[in-house]
């Protein structure tokens, strides 16, 4: 997309026609452009006029966007209009942050041609797209440091609402954690093992947590505790009076 | 080159699979079978006298330019050394707030750092920083994480209680030595309120 | 061509995004910044001299073997491989006034534009072109966008300081002056670092 120029062809769809423009700045500076106006002294009440034509035309009169951009310039068009006071030298235009906002869009429509020029460039080169399986992938190993976690922290403490965050504490035992632990296992099956809701590698907090958890649920009648003998593992049978899920 | 070699080149180059003979002649409406084939020993005569790091071989069904066997193990072994990657703030923010308040889902995550995290979940546990450690209540069951052992490795840390609580957190600060220099505040995508 | 340009060669072959310098010295230890240099001069030349379909470049923070603009049409013609789809005038104007004013949110871009920018802005985080790099000051800490690697490697550009300077535009306009304090945005007309 250059310079959107098309004569309202006819019976076009919306869709199309809306993309002919990329918003209400896009066809004000295309109507400043076709009318050879000086964008410095824009004759408002003439291109307010016809940004209303086009709009109309264009099947755009629901675009809040476009909307919003035709209340603004009926506004300014209404304060061009009201007399000004001689002995007042502080006359501030109308218009004024219009066409700021105009230079500006602008501007950056010209960035836009020098994109969209390196883009086309590099479309017409493929880079390799077929990539040869050495052997598996490894990932970049991490270089992590404890203070850059802590300021981490820090930052989230600062950002964090307040009442979300109050209670960030360390917990030495999770026990809430674990009983979620145990009713999921037990939410897919019927009898599980000490070894289902606590892994083979669980920090000493963990173990805790999780036998803690099981006293709480099984207190709750969530489940049965079991050891067939001294020192099996201990078996965990869901109890059908649990809570209802 | 001749320019029917410069072309397959670029072909067999840019597609993601073998190509046969017979594809590769649909590139030049003029060029024949025959001229096809001589196009592609002149490119295989070029990367062999030459001295190339790649080579064109016939295989899968088609031609293909591979990198030399000679030239993967350094490949390979670079790879590895690639200099460490550093998280971003915002993985580092996502980390800390599952190191303290592990387990915890997905959505609560989000609620703390105000944007979705879901990327940055992806890539932590494909890091093998954290892990799903449960479910949780309510709609959907919520898949809850936690950190894993890896996570305590990387920051040389023997168990969690080993961070320092919240309302100590500010002498921690102060005393250690936060890792190097501004390259990697510089880096960081955060807005320090504080730095 | 010497070694150290073959094994380069292999290396950029195997890769379909670009490897800076730095990447490229880890292949071989015993190689100086100085040597990988020279060596890709050598392979660049090489390419360019001996007529190849493929071309040496530098761009996205890095080092890419690309085909020659002028194979492109046959490739795609053949189906061979495709070319990404163009980028509405909307993205683009979106991509632009974020490379400028980075980091920025959407409700400034927004105002730039003239029109909501939310729908564009999700596409471009999803085609990985921009991401959030920090959150805003104010009211609801708004995201923040900038742009990405892969935005450089789509617009053949080795750093953002390749885009023209906005007091090298045509239209000479001082604009309300770029975010506050940021370390990044004060080299006024383009906010520096990628990253």
């Amino acid at each position: 997309m250059t310079s959107p120029h098309q004569g309202a062809t006819g019976e076009t769809s919306f869709v199309v026609e809306l993309s002919a423009f990329n918003g209400p700045l896009d066809l004000l500076l295309s109507l400043i452009r076709d009318e050879k106006v000086d964008i410095y002294d824009i004759p408002i009440a003439n291109i307010c006029k016809q940004f209303l034509e086009r709009m109309h035309e264009l099947a755009l009169n629901d675009a809040a966007d476009y909307l919003e951009m035709a209340a603004r310039l009926l506004r300014i068009k209404t304060l061009m209009l009201l007399p000004r006071h001689e002995g007042l030298d502080q006359w501030e235009d109308p218009r004024a942050e219009l066409v700021r906002r105009l230079l500006e869009y602008q501007q950056m429509r010209e960035v836009v041609d020098v994109l969209e020029r390196l883009g086309e460039d590099r479309r017409n080169r493929f880079a390799r797209s077929w990539t040869q399986t050495l052997s598996a992938p490894p990932q970049a190993p991490l270089a992590l440091s404890l203070a850059e976690l802590l300021l981490a922290v820090d930052r989230v403490l600062r950002q964090a609402r307040k009442p979300v965050m109050h209670d960030v504490v360390p917990r030495a035992l999770d026990v809430d954690g674990a009983i979620a632990i145990v009713r999921a296992v037990l939410a897919l099956r019927a009898n599980a093992r000490w070894r289902d809701v606590v892994r083979l590698d669980a920090e000493p907090w963990e173990v805790l947590s999780a036998l803690l958890a099981l006293l709480e649920l099984a207190r709750r009648s969530e489940l049965k505790l079991a050891q067939s003998r001294p020192f099996s593992d201990v078996e965990i049978c869901r109890e059908l009076a649990g809570e209802a899920a | 080159m001749n320019s029917l070699a410069k072309l397959l080149e670029a072909a067999l180059f840019a597609s993601p699979r073998p190509i046969p003979t017979e594809e590769l002649a649909v590139l030049d409406d003029e060029a024949s079978k025959a001229a096809v084939q001589s196009a592609l020993d002149e490119l295989r005569e070029h990367y062999n006298v030459d001295g190339h790091g790649v080579e064109l071989v016939e295989q899968g069904g088609g031609w293909q330019i591979l990198t030399r066997p000679e030239y993967t193990e350094a490949i390979e072994r670079a790879q590895m050394a690639i200099r460490p990657h550093r998280l971003s703030g915002a993985a580092l923010e996502t980390l800390a707030i599952v190191a303290y308040r592990q387990p915890i889902g997905k959505a609560e995550i989000g609620e703390i750092r105000g944007v979705d995290v879901g990327a940055i979940l992806k890539s932590l546990l494909e890091r093998g920083l954290v892990e799903v450690v449960a479910r949780g209540e309510g709609l959907g069951r919520p898949l809850l994480y936690g950190t894993t052992p890896l996570f305590l490795e990387q920051f040389a840390l023997r168990h969690l209680e080993e961070l320092p609580r919240i309302d100590e957190l500010a002498i921690a600060l102060r005393t250690s030595k936060p890792a190097e220099d501004e390259a990697g505040a510089s880096t960081e995508p955060v807005p320090a309120g504080s730095a």
